[in-house]
């Protein structure tokens, strides 16, 4: 008995769960640094909000009698990217509770994946950021071998309890803004040695788990190039403008702008599918972050810079059409 | 919130039945929107004067009774062609509904996002359902905004399923 | 200047009116399937509120005030709406047209709509001036228009996705407007702008 | 040197290497030839014979029924057995000349002079190629006679003679190429001297090196031709991605190559030109990749009517069991539902897969990762537009450009989610251009 079927008859080796598992892969780096400067409490609120995760995403295909594809790898990167997005001192629950609504409400309600307009891990840190602030906001834990703001301890008196961000919010001043400037500052961010998120910590392991991506074309470069191109471009001259005490250098290594940029933003099912389209997304992406972090009410901008960009996408998909080959 | 809405469904209805006779049918509109606007007006004064706190955390809803849909709707649709008693009937019917599905809402988001229950700014603290340490950690997503519409899309969701069985 | 600037920061994106005021729901869900009619409705909506806002303020500081008749207020700005969209549906037709034949079908919806009347009040309640009332009523326009240009375009990519069946329709409207609220938070204390 | 090329496309495997070094061999025809009436497009032919006549090779044993038509020749010594029902390659049963084959063959075709060649009038060349059944050989089977009579108002600017064969495994052409160089540039000259072009191009891509080497070798003798190397990809074939390669130029949506002054020809195509002017041989025969999961992947040249099961029989048969068999290239050919389908003038090559290569892969939730919308070489959102068909809205799929697709395969090719992207815009198309009739 012949198969027939239509052409083509070969398809490209690539699959979901292929591009699933590699994001996966590409953020382990980044996890493991964190396992080693934060201590086992970050693998225990890393599996809990996998676990979560992925049981969420079971509990409603098995209630909703779909087929049950929590092996696809996807649930796995909400969980991861979710547990980047907290604290290492967050209680247990938090990332439980996150995953679960980035899975329930913000994934599986609109169909699932491939379906979702928001990105379900950042709709989620929006979540608990707007329902526990004080736990999204505080509580954080210097890394080892490091200091919370990054400065060295004896550096500035009174501001162990913040991060460089919180620091540049709260209290911008003219010798905080120095230091933050300073070479040292800026390799600290770029290494790891400074407090923050589970995952925002090294942009150097960050890039080196997104280039591995870029370089297998499961994410695209021009949304990450153009988000933090852009985040260096405005933060440039707004600081020439004199309205940020830090240079352009400090704002791309600082806070969630690399793991945002890197691995949220090219978040395939929540970015535009044109080329123009996704420059757009991501220069505009990288502005509005700029503006939370200078005029807005919050140190850091990178989700909420990032979620309003997703909101724009079936927009930008409708007027980025591409021009047809000869039309 | 749910009362006052009530009062005006109830109010409003009555009036409009009583009068169906003598309103001729093309200027209906505009006469019920007058004679709904007056019953909101007096409740917007009556809770200024009894209940200050409350009137300002409704603040500016209350007067926007006027263009709630379903009260017009009503009139239209039930009290325009109905005599007094069952208009009357119609009114506290879809009054209490009202009442019913902004109770549980409130319900909902003031124990889950605060931990409190029935609380009436100036007059009653409210209920403290949860203890001190949920307080403490309650999911105030659910008192913002977003929560509002989330809890309100549940709430559908669940009924349409409820519905269908 | 800043004043002004602030208002319109403020009532387009901090304090947008249907995502965090719950004012206009009716129309935001109601026309909000396709993304066309939901742009026409936006700037109809533009329209009217402006104009309403700056009748109102009129009337209101000029013949309210005046005769001590604040507590007409209610009924006044909503008969004043409810004839402007009326003049304004005849004068489209007679001389615009092309507008009103855009525009024709949600004239009248508006009338109904909360956030026209919601921006009146909100405009006497805040004490602006005339300047800073029609900023104030345009960048709330504005705001609904944005947002109802966006929940069209993201409901229209929904379209036919699997969503579960109770949740089809409103619901998950719903939902959507609840996460773009949770978006808009991230606008929240710009400037110093509370909610 | 930057190889030319288009935007957008995808890269397989290649799979070239399993019958590249394959030489074209001469094979023992079967017992019976089916020539169906339709090979080409247009109206099929119709037969010329009584039933029982005696055939000789090269003689024609169908004629052109109206435009778009050519006839059919016998490419055996054998006997005319009269029409039976058979299946073809692209799908249903079609009315077929039968003829038993008599073996003793012997080809009496023998090279004229050029001097000869040269004085023959324009229509008198565009004559001999349509007596001589000349189609398409690429895959369209578009008949030639016809495609050479530009209208008098378009200018031919470039001439491009597509040696490309970016389908992986063929290598029909490839060998055409190695083996007859001088032929196939001898078949160009005549398209040449037919259509008056400015610029003659052989286009090949960059993993035929030596095959570029070998054509660019006989350049002293036609120094009128451009050689361009061009970037492996698929649809680096295609018409229109061919001529935009080249020239720049885009040929406009629903319109034809000589809207912007080109015209694309096949080397398999040039070859058959120059057999007919020079030899006076009718198109009877082709070079045909038998290649896949056979035992001995062979470039043959087959009797045009060949059983696709005979060719499998001579590669020695297929290792393990045959699960699929492809008439054309892996990407845009048409899966057999009979082992028994034969050979047509646009076959270019034959792919065997067996159950391991063919394994059903089940379609999941579109990911957006827009893999199709960057190698649509028509430039289209595949995505956007599948959803629109799914939902019915043909209008919007129109407008999205769905009639602009060729059914190139790359996006589905491409998708991880296994979603049948080009099926359905085939479908589309079909059900759009009902609705218009």
């Amino acid at each position: 008995m012949l198969r027939i079927s239509p052409a083509p008859h070969i398809t490209s080796k690539v699959s979901t769960p292929k591009i699933m598992w590699s994001v996966v892969a590409a953020l382990m780096p980044a996890f493991i640094y964190a396992v080693h400067i934060f201590g086992e409490r970050v693998i225990l609120l890393t599996l809990l909000s996998i676990l979560s995760a992925m049981g969420s995403e079971y509990v409603f295909q098995k209630l909703t009698k779909r087929e049950i594809r929590i092996s696809d790898g996807s649930a796995v990167i909400t969980g991861i990217l979710l547990a980047f997005n907290i604290s290492p001192e967050s209680p247990w629950w938090l990332p439980v509770a996150g995953s679960a609504f980035a899975i329930f409400v913000v994934k599986q309600i609109f169909g699932g994946i491939g379906y979702n307009i928001f990105n379900p891990a950042l709709a989620g840190r929006a979540f608990l950021t707007a329902s526990w602030p004080s736990l999204m906001a505080g509580n954080w834990a210097p890394p080892a071998s490091g200091t919370l703001s990054g400065l060295p301890t004896q550096a500035i008196d009174g501001i162990a309890q913040a991060t460089p961000l919180t620091l540049l919010k709260v209290n911008p001043t003219e010798s905080i803004a120095q230091s933050l400037n300073s070479t040292y500052m800026l390799k600290a961010l770029f290494i790891g040695k400074v407090g923050g998120c589970i995952g925002e910590t090294s942009a150097l392991l960050l890039l080196i788990g997104a280039f591995y991506l870029f370089f297998k074309k499961y994410a695209d470069w021009k949304i990450s190039l153009g988000y933090i191109g852009s985040v260096f471009v405005f933060s440039g001259i707004l600081y020439y403008l004199g309205k940020t005490p830090v240079i352009p250098l400090f704002h791309i290594l600082s806070g969630g702008v690399m793991l945002g940029g890197l691995f949220m933003a090219t978040d395939m099912v929540t970015s535009p599918v044109t080329v123009k389209g996704r420059w757009i997304f991501g220069v505009a992406g990288g502005i509005i972050c700029v503006l939370i972090r200078v005029w807005g009410g919050y140190p850091e901008g990178v989700s909420y810079s990032i979620l309003i960009m997703n909101m724009f996408v079936p927009l930008l998909d409708r007027i980025s059409e591409k021009k047809i080959f000869g039309r | 919130m749910g009362i006052a809405a009530t009062f005006v469904f109830v109010l409003s209805n009555l009036f409009v039945s009583s009068l169906r006779k003598i309103i001729p049918a093309n200027l209906r509109i505009p006469i019920f929107i007058i004679i709904i606007a007056s019953f909101v007006t007096i409740i917007d004064y009556a809770l200024k004067a009894y209940l200050p706190p409350l009137s300002v955390q409704l603040g500016v809803f209350v007067p926007l009774i006027v263009v709630n849909c379903g009260i017009l709707g009503r009139a239209e649709g039930f009290a325009f062609k109905n005599p007094v008693h069952l208009s009357f009937m119609d009114g506290l019917g879809a009054g209490i509904g009202f009442t019913l599905v902004l109770f549980i809402m409130g319900t909902i988001r003031e124990i889950l996002g605060q931990g409190i229950w029935m609380s009436i700014p100036g007059i009653f603290d409210g209920f403290k359902i949860l203890g001190a340490s949920f307080t403490e950690s309650s999911i105030i997503l659910l008192i913002l905004p977003p929560g509002g519409f989330l809890t309100i899309a549940l709430l559908m969701g669940l009924f349409n399923y409820w519905r269908k069985k | 200047m800043d004043n002004v600037f602030l208002i319109f920061l403020s009532a387009f994106l901090v304090n947008n009116i249907i995502l965090m005021k719950f004012l206009g729901l009716c129309p935001f869900f109601g026309v909000s399937r396709r993304m066309e009619t939901a742009a026409s409705m936006g700037i109809s909506v533009i329209f009217v509120m402006t104009l309403a806002t700056v009748i109102t303020w009129f009337l209101y500081q000029f013949i309210l005030i005046p005769l001590n008749l604040i507590y007409l207020r209610t009924v006044v700005f909503i008969l004043v709406i409810a004839s402007l969209v009326q003049f304004l549906e005849l004068f489209f037709k007679k001389q615009l047209p092309a507008l009103y034949s855009a525009l024709g079908i949600f004239l009248p919806l508006i009338t109904t709509n909360c956030a026209i009347l919601g921006v009146a009040f909100l405009n006497i309640d805040n004490n602006f001036n005339l300047i800073s009332g029609i900023v104030f009523a345009i960048s709330s326009g504005l705001g609904f228009l944005l947002a109802i240009v966006l929940i069209s375009s993201i409901r229209e990519r929904l379209e036919n996705a699997p969503i579960p069946e109770p949740l089809k329709g409103l619901p998950i409207s719903f939902v959507i407007a609840a996460l773009m609220g949770l978006a808009f938070l991230g606008f929240s204390g710009f400037l110093g702008l509370s909610l | 040197m930057s190889l030319l090329t288009f935007k957008g496309g995808i890269h397989p495997t290649c799979c070239k290497e399993f019958s590249k070094d394959s030489k074209i061999k001469i094979i023992e025809p079967p017992d019976f030839i089916y020539l169906y009436l339709s090979q080409h497009t247009g109206i099929p032919s119709k037969p010329v014979l009584e039933k029982g006549a005696e055939v000789e090779i090269g003689q024609k044993v169908a004629k052109a029924a109206g435009k778009l038509s050519v006839g059919l020749h016998s490419p055996v010594n054998g006997t005319y057995m009269g029409t039976v029902m058979y299946p073809h390659p692209l799908g249903g049963m079609k009315e077929a000349i039968r003829i038993q084959v008599n073996k003793e063959n012997s080809t009496p075709f023998k090279e004229k002079e050029r001097a000869k060649i040269s004085n023959i009038p324009k229509q008198k060349l565009i004559n001999i190629i349509k007596d001589n059944g000349i189609v398409g050989m690429g895959g369209a089977a578009f008949p030639t006679y016809f495609k050479l009579q530009v209208p008098s108002s378009k200018k031919i600017k470039d001439l491009i003679i597509n040696g490309v064969e970016c389908e992986p495994f063929l290598t029909s052409d490839y060998r055409l190429m190695m083996e007859k160089c001088e032929e196939v540039m001898k078949g160009v000259d005549i398209v040449r001297r037919i259509i008056n072009p400015e610029n003659v191009w052989i286009a090949i891509e960059a993993n035929k090196l030596d095959a570029f080497e070998v054509m660019k070798s006989t350049s002293s003798l036609f120094p009128w031709a451009n050689f361009a190397l061009l970037k492996t990809k698929y649809p680096q074939g295609s018409e229109k991605q061919l001529i935009d390669a080249i020239t720049g130029r885009k040929v406009p949506e629903g319109g034809l190559p000589f809207d912007v002054n080109a015209y694309v020809q096949n080397v398999g195509t040039a070859f058959a030109i120059y057999e007919a002017v020079y030899l006076g041989k009718p198109l009877f025969e082709r070079v045909v990749t038998v290649t896949g999961n056979v035992r001995h992947q062979s470039n043959f040249l087959v009797p045009i009517g060949t059983p696709f099961e005979y060719l499998i029989k001579l590669t020695e048969g297929p290792i393990g069991k045959i699960s699929k068999i492809i008439n054309g290239g892996p990407l845009m050919g048409i899966a057999q539902s009979q082992i028994s389908s034969c050979v047509v003038k646009g076959t270019s090559g034959i792919v065997v897969q067996n159950e391991t290569e063919t394994l059903k892969k089940e379609p999941s939730p579109c990911i957006r990762c827009a893999a199709c919308v960057d190698c649509c070489p028509m430039n289209l959102l595949p995505t956007e537009m599948y959803k629109h068909i799914e939902m019915n809205r043909l209008e919007k799929a129109k407008e999205m450009g769905v009639l602009s697709c060729m059914e190139c395969g790359s996006c589905s090719y491409a998708c991880p989610a296994n979603i049948p992207l080009t099926q359905q815009f085939k479908i589309a198309k079909s059900r759009i251009t009902k609705k218009v009739n």
